[in-house]
């Protein structure tokens, strides 16, 4: 029972969180919104019985990414406390769009049969284990699990050198006045 | 137990409160923010597909792990850009950004 | 002799180019540029005069400090490098102008790191036509000496003037000037590539001495290796004519001699001197190298054409050098001029092979082409520190300037006289040697060349009467003499052309006894 | 000091000199001439020690066995050729003359260019001193100013002085010719000395060019000896054996043998050099350069250059005389010069000019001693050439005090008159006494006044000779010519200092200062004395009191390879024509011009000559005739047909069409070909592209968030058709 209470306040604060992080024009504000649904989520896992994902989850997102995240809002001074306005002035399409999914995706998780379903068995209590063993097998997942890597090495690399790309100075060599003599 | 359908409306709002974020915010980090909720609405069907129709297999879980670190390059990738973009135009509203245009 | 000076001319050939990698990384900064560029090219002269030093002058007419490594092993060209007399004397002019050349170069303020660069590695190109015995090589060095000719006319030459091509095409004079350049070398060196690539195959090599060997021992109606069923004669007309446009291009020889005098006229003043002073050379040298040990016989045969052309060169360049109003353009024409002679004196000894008068006629043809380097450089740069003063050049805009700029005066009178052929100064011992060589010979068309020798006086006298002579022309009433850096170029100059006025056998010794050896060769 | 070391320094000190003036003291005008005058002083010292010691050996000793020395020059490849230096006897007079007249003129050109005066007030390089105002007694008044260009004017002179001496102790034509063209600069600088005026620069460049023509002839002359010969040495040309074999080998050309042909080359170098007719025509306007110039050029130095080199040559001469197969080119030379030297003598009659007058009095007098060649007589020619040398040097200097006196007068008066006009002269004997009657001397010298004066024995000389040599068509041209001379000697006497003063400057004319009287008075020494050493012994009373020095010491040259002229019966028609036209025309000139007594009063020769007289004023208009047989289509060739017909029309004109055709070939493969058969398949499909593309330009925002919207908007789309067709079934 513990667990249904816990889920309906954890879920309603992320949703709460997660308007915060889309609407707040306060960068740092939304960011410390989107922290809270990615602990929510975390949360969430556990109570799904996934404690690898909820540690990975905890410690990629909110110790990586949404560090990542402020630190780009602080390297780009006043861009964190800009007081323009939120949203573009097209943002009524944006609504109609996201009303538009909004629906359909209610519809379609209403109209599922399966989405009232129960869980069929148990988590294995050695999962973790056994998912590791899974991912570097030669039979399991080792080719995605290589693909991942390979991808975060060149997402890794492209972002230095796209952050670092900018830094040579242009334009002509400055002459200095006396060189300028015959 | 915690019917599926739950979890399953939690991700949808997620998603489409992070679609909305995506497609209206001006600032790219914000729009960077409101990808990340759809990321996390997408991990948390998975997760939760898993948990209630396959939880002896492995895919649910690779899933996610793979989605994590989508996630992760992504959002290194794209704020790389919005750094690289800020230098050179002074700005990081997406919507004066038009390189591409045809 | 010591081990390094076994490599002395890989030295001497690449140091200007590797001179020019240097400046590559080195600051833009003009100033450092500038003084780099100058050292890079003072170490080839420095060794050039260890290879004088060391060179045997006994055996003037052999090849020493010989380097040979294989390249296209598969075609028989090699890495085969040189020097003789001949080729000592025009790698010392060459080493000792580009120095001056870039010293005068001191005033071009734009893009001088390119500059710099393109004047070595030009230094390279031609020093490698001097050293090459291996035709390919030749080739290859006679190819890229026009590269960076050509981007120095074309980028820094005078910002001024426009030729009509055909109406409704005009092009910047330069831009005219520098294809000009670049269409006429281009289609000799088409003929000439050919000729020396049916050479390497008659012949299984493309080494100068083993082609010269198997060349002209070649018997039989047909060509060895070759499928032409052609008869050999006629084949060896053929590529003697093709050799001989390729240089006579070069040299140039009326009346493929039209591109000199734009190209001189619009290239930059440092440029011009090379041009002048070098480049005009690889032409004359082409003859004494390959025309007429290759092929004696067509020599013979052909020298009164050859003759005719010079003589027409020799007194249609003083003609038309006496109807310009643009100084430098003058300038231009009298290198026509003092060229015909040297042909002249190459077609002399080509008919009276073997003699007394080709030798006479032989030195004093590689003497006029040293003098002519000398003369002509410190010509065309005392017009460019005029045109560096008063930025024009039309002789019609000057006069009175023996009075503001004595110096300059005195200097360019001392210059002029030179080129004039006053005895006691270089010229006039290279013109009597040749007159001498070819009198006899040719007559007729030495009698034709006196008259271009009498022109010569007209129109040297025509610029020095315009520019130093008449009223004074109020604006250039302030203008400044020569700078210490001027007098530090022409000075070298004006000293070497008094020293083989004076004294010719300084270099006449070892001219003559390569001369020796090559109508030795000629005569069999 | 050996002989030959001497000989060999003998013409350095001009040229350090000139070196030293050049590069250190041009500032100084004071070091300048001092350095000049020390160099030639020294020069002169040598010359002197070698004649005398010349003297010492004896013609004939000296001629068997001259002074000489030589080094290698130039390779060859049987022969190598040496230069060196040489003394014979003949070399030795010419020393003397050189020597002496050298030492005179530069004397005199420190006073000439005012030395010691103040700076001109509006003096400019590159033009005469136009005087200077000083203050004097209270009130201004004008006064010479000293030459702006003082140092640089002796720089020249060295270098002049140098060419010469080269010229003179060379033992080969390589080193006389090189002497020679230095000279030819020389005076190219020294005509062109003040070089803004246009006139100045005109003349400069006419002698430089004139002289040119003949030199390119010598060169080839030269080159020519060279080739036949193997060498240029005199002591190897001038063998008998070698000259027999030249005279006996034919020359290409003209049906001359090679000597007569190559001396037939050097004698037209000597035509040039000696403005003989017809390249005289640069003599006259060389008076554009300063007085001391002209002496130089015109009496010491250059021109006497081309009659030492005909009297040098004459072996050759002879030679190919000698030889009756081939044409001889002695009647040729002997008819320039009989020609010439009347032809320049009439024209000198007409010339107001004080300095013209005597331009043209020289050509005339080179005249005769190329005459004098042309008939065999060297050593009349030899006799002449000295003698002249010191009487026309002499008259020039005397004429430029004479200018130098009047140029005085016109800054004191201010009057605006030329002063080198005779006709504004007038009675400047009480004025200017030195200068009158060492300019008399001269005059009579030159006019070969009897007994007395140098000129008469030489001229008598070659009179004789003349018609010795049954001549006579030479004998009788110039005894009119010496008439000549001694009328239009006279006339300038007159005009000039006989009479009394025409205009105000010749009033206030000044006698020259020292400097430039001293050099007049050593001058009219030699000018009377030297005649002396040639007094023939046939001359009635004098005759046999003195040797005739001159014969011995020059004959003693040449009578190796010449053959002895027999004795001629001596007769007297020729001593007696001399007197008479001598003392005829001196007599004749001052009575038509003692009647002169305004400056503008015409020519009393005008009227009586009618359009003669205009002809011969204008110099028979050789000058325009030159410039409209030669100098303009000389220049038309050069410009309109060479440069821009031959070159820039035809030759750059075919070169143009050559382009253009390939320019167009191009354009037409790439318009017919090119363009529509294969171009025309690929830009149908291109253009298809494009026409599509710019339909779908208008979703083409380029903002990221767009294109998220429209895939989100097709994702709702997507889940309604699935919810639509899954409801439907």
């Amino acid at each position: 029972m513990v667990a249904y209470w816990i889920f309906a306040l954890v879920s309603l604060l992320m949703v709460l969180a997660a308007l915060v992080a889309v609407t707040n024009r306060n960068l740092v504000r939304a960011t410390m919104g989107l922290v809270l649904v990615l602990f929510g989520n975390a949360v969430l896992f556990v109570l799904l019985e996934a404690y690898f994902l909820a540690v990975a989850q905890v410690i990629i997102y909110i110790g990586a990414i949404a560090i990542l995240i402020v630190f780009a809002i602080m390297l780009t001074r006043h861009v964190g406390d800009a007081w323009g306005p939120a949203f573009h002035r097209a943002w009524a399409w944006a609504v109609v769009v996201a009303g538009g999914l909004a629906v359909g995706l209610l519809f379609w998780i209403a109209h599922w049969p399966a989405a009232d379903g129960k869980a069929k068995s148990p988590v294995d209590p050695q999962y973790t284990k056994l998912l590791g063993k899974a991912l570097v097998a030669p039979d399991g997942y080792v080719i995605p699990f290589e693909v991942a890597s390979a991808l975060l090495l060149a997402a890794l690399i492209g972002a230095i050198y796209v952050a670092w790309g900018g830094r040579r100075v242009k334009g002509p060599y400055p002459q200095r006045s006396e060189e300028k003599e015959a | 137990m915690i019917p599926l359908g739950a979890y399953l409306m939690v991700s949808a709002a997620l998603f489409v409160i992070g679609a909305f974020g995506a497609l209206a915010r001006k600032s790219a980090v914000a729009i960077l923010i409101g990808l990340e909720l759809m990321f996390n609405a997408a991990l948390l069907n998975a997760v939760a597909f898993w948990r209630y129709l396959h939880p002896q297999g492995f895919d649910g879980t690779v899933f996610a792990i793979v989605i994590l670190a989508v996630a992760a390059a992504e959002v290194a990738v794209g704020l790389a850009l919005f750094i690289a973009v800020y230098r050179r135009f002074g700005t990081a509203e997406a919507d004066e950004i038009a390189l591409l245009r045809g | 002799m010591n081990s390094w000076t076994n490599h002395l001319l890989t030295l001497i050939l690449f140091t200007p180019a590797l001179g020019a990698l240097v400046l590559w990384f080195l600051p833009s900064r003009p100033k450092v540029q500038r003084w780099a560029a100058l050292v890079a090219s003072l170490v080839p002269f420095v060794l050039t005069v260890v290879l004088w030093v060391n060179f045997d002058f006994q055996r003037a007419g052999e090849f020493q400090f010989i380097e040979r490594y294989p390249w296209y092993d598969a075609i028989g060209a090699a890495y085969h490098v040189g020097v003789d007399g001949l080729s000592l004397v025009m790698v010392l002019l060459t080493t000792f102008l580009v120095p001056l050349a870039i010293l005068a170069s001191f005033s071009i303020q734009e893009r001088v790191k390119a500059y710099m660069m393109l004047f070595l590695f030009l230094e390279t190109g031609m020093l490698g036509v001097f050293l090459a015995l291996d035709l390919l090589l030749f080739f290859v060095f006679w190819e890229i000496g026009l590269v960076p000719m050509f981007f120095l006319i074309f980028q820094w030459g005078s910002a001024k003037g426009e030729r009509t091509v055909w109406p409704g095409f005009t092009l910047q004079a330069r831009v005219y000037a520098a294809m000009k350049f670049m269409v006429y070398t281009m289609a000799g060196s088409l003929g000439l590539l050919l000729a020396l690539q049916m050479l390497g195959l008659v012949t299984g090599s493309f080494d100068y001495l083993q082609v010269l060997e198997r060349w002209n021992s070649i018997s039989g109606p047909v060509l060895p290796n070759i499928p032409l069923y052609i008869p050999v004669s006629l084949v060896k007309k053929v590529a003697f004519w093709a050799f001989v446009v390729a240089f006579a291009l070069k040299v140039p020889v009326w009346p493929f001699h039209t591109w000199l005098p734009d190209a001189h006229t619009e290239a930059p003043t440092a440029g011009s001197m090379i041009l002048a002073g070098v480049l005009l050379k690889l032409g004359a040298y082409g003859f004494l190298r390959f025309v007429l040990p290759l092929y004696p016989a067509e020599s013979q045969f052909y020298a009164p054409v050859l003759a005719f052309l010079a003589a027409m060169a020799a007194l249609l360049g003083a003609l038309a050098a006496w109807g310009q109003w643009d100084f430098k353009r003058l300038v231009a024409y009298s290198s026509i001029n003092h060229m015909g002679f040297v042909v002249l004196a190459v077609a002399a000894a080509a008919k009276a092979a073997g003699t007394e008068h080709a030798v006479q006629a032989l030195n004093g043809a590689v003497l006029q082409m040293f003098n002519h380097g000398l003369t002509a450089a410190g010509m065309f740069f005392l017009v460019g520190v005029l045109y560096d003063r008063a930025h024009t050049r039309n002789l019609k805009d000057f006069g009175g300037l023996f009075g503001t700029v004595p110096f300059y005066g005195g200097v360019l009178m001392f210059t002029a006289m030179a080129s004039l052929g006053l005895p006691g100064l270089n010229s006039f011992v290279s013109e009597f040697l040749i007159v001498r060589g070819t009198w006899p010979v040719l007559p007729v068309f030495t009698a034709i060349s006196l008259v271009g020798l009498l022109f010569t006086g007209a129109y040297i006298l025509k610029g020095l009467k315009h520019a130093l002579f008449g009223p004074l022309v109020e604006k250039w009433a302030n203008l400044p003499d020569m700078t210490l850096r001027e007098v530090l170029v022409i000075g070298p100059l004006m000293a070497l052309m008094l020293l083989l006025g004076i004294w010719p056998l300084t270099l006449l010794d070892v001219i003559h006894r390569s001369m020796v050896a090559l109508v030795n060769l000629l005569a069999g | 000091m050996t002989n030959e070391l001497l000989l060999w320094l003998l013409p350095l000190p001009p040229l350090l000199a000139f070196a030293l003036i050049v590069l250190f003291l041009n500032k100084s005008n004071k070091a300048s001439h001092t350095v000049a005058i020390l160099s030639v002083v020294l020069s002169w010292l040598g010359s002197m020690v070698l004649f005398l010691r010349a003297l010492g050996i004896g013609a004939e000793a000296l001629a068997e066995h001259p002074m000489h020395d030589s080094l290698v020059w130039l390779p060859g490849k049987t022969s190598l050729l040496r230069i060196g230096v040489y003394l014979d006897p003949l070399t030795a007079v010419t020393l003397f003359f050189v020597a002496w007249t050298i030492v005179m003129i530069f004397v005199y050109s420190v006073g000439y260019h005012n030395y010691g005066q103040p700076k001109g007030d509006h003096d400019e390089k590159g033009y005469p001193p136009h005087g200077a105002t000083v203050e004097e007694h209270g009130h201004k008044h004008k006064v010479p100013s000293i030459e702006p260009m003082y140092a640089r004017f002796f720089a020249f002179v060295s270098l002049f002085a140098f060419g010469m001496y080269l010229l003179v102790v060379s033992d080969n034509l390589l080193t006389l010719f090189a002497g020679w063209e230095i000279m030819g600069l020389c005076s190219f600088l020294l005509i062109g000395f003040w070089f803004k005026k246009e006139s100045a620069r005109a003349a400069a460049i006419k002698a430089f060019m004139t002289t040119r023509v003949g030199d390119v002839f010598m060169l080839l002359g030269i080159a020519y000896l060279y080739v036949a010969t193997g060498s240029l040495a005199y002591t190897d040309v001038f063998n008998p054996e070698v000259l027999h074999q030249l005279a006996h080998s034919p020359a290409p050309v003209l049906g001359m043998s090679v000597a007569g042909f190559i001396g037939l080359l050097l004698f037209i170098g000597t035509v040039g050099k000696s403005a003989q007719w017809p390249l005289h025509v640069w003599l006259p306007d060389a008076m554009e350069g300063p007085t001391p110039v002209s002496a130089m050029i015109h009496a010491a130095t250059m021109v006497s250059a081309g009659v030492y080199l005909i009297i040098r040559v004459f072996p050759l001469l002879h030679a190919a005389a000698e030889v009756p197969e081939f044409l001889s080119p002695m009647p040729i030379i002997a008819f320039i010069g009989a020609f010439t030297a009347l032809f320049a003598a009439t024209i000198a009659v007409a010339q107001n000019d004080i300095k013209r007058v005597l331009a043209y009095s020289t050509i005339s007098q080179l005249g005769y001693m190329v005459a004098a060649v042309g008939i065999g007589a060297y050593v009349a020619a030899a006799f002449h050439l000295v003698t002249h040398a010191f009487f026309k040097a002499l008259l020039f200097l005397g004429s430029g005090s004479v200018i130098h006196g009047m140029e005085h007068g016109v800054l004191h008066t201010g009057e605006r008159i030329d002063p080198q006009n005779m006709y504004n002269m007038g009675g400047l004997r009480r004025k200017m006494p030195i200068t009158f009657w060492t300019f008399l001397i001269g005059g009579f010298a030159l006019a070969g006044f009897p007994v007395v004066t140098a000129g008469f024995w030489s001229k008598d000389e070659i009179l004789g000779e003349a018609f010795a040599g049954h001549h006579m068509g030479v004998f009788w041209t110039l005894a009119v010519a010496a008439l000549l001379t001694a009328f239009y000697t006279m006339r300038q006497i007159t005009l000039t200092f006989l009479g009394e003063p025409r205009t105000e400057a010749a009033k206030h004319a000044h006698e020259t200062p020292w400097t430039m009287t001293v050099p007049l008075m050593v001058l009219s020494v030699f000018a009377v004395g030297y005649g002396w050493v040639g007094v023939p012994k046939y001359f009635p009373v004098l005759g046999g009191l003195l040797p005739h020095w001159f014969q011995e010491w020059v004959g003693a040259v040449f009578h190796l390879y010449v053959k002895e002229e027999q004795a001629v019966s001596h007769s007297l028609v020729p001593l007696l024509v001399s007197i008479l036209v001598s003392l005829g025309g001196l007599a004749l000139g001052y009575v038509v011009y003692r009647g002169v007594t305004r400056a503008d009063q015409p020519d009393p020769l005008a009227r009586p000559l009618g359009p003669i007289f205009t002809l011969l004023k204008n110099k028979y208009y050789f000058d325009e005739l030159y410039a409209f047989l030669f100098v303009r289509p000389a220049y038309w060739l050069a410009e309109v047909f060479t440069f821009r017909w031959l070159d820039r029309t035809v030759i750059d004109g075919i070169l143009h069409a050559v382009a253009r055709l390939s320019w167009n070939l191009g354009q037409f493969l790439r318009n017919y070909i090119d363009l529509p058969l294969i171009n025309g398949f690929g830009d149908a499909l291109g253009e298809g592209a494009k026409g599509f593309g710019r339909l779908f330009r208008a979703i083409q925002s380029g903002r990221v968030q767009h294109y998220m919207l429209v895939a989100l908007a097709h994702v709702v789309a997507f889940l309604m058709l699935v919810y639509y067709y899954a409801t439907m079934s």
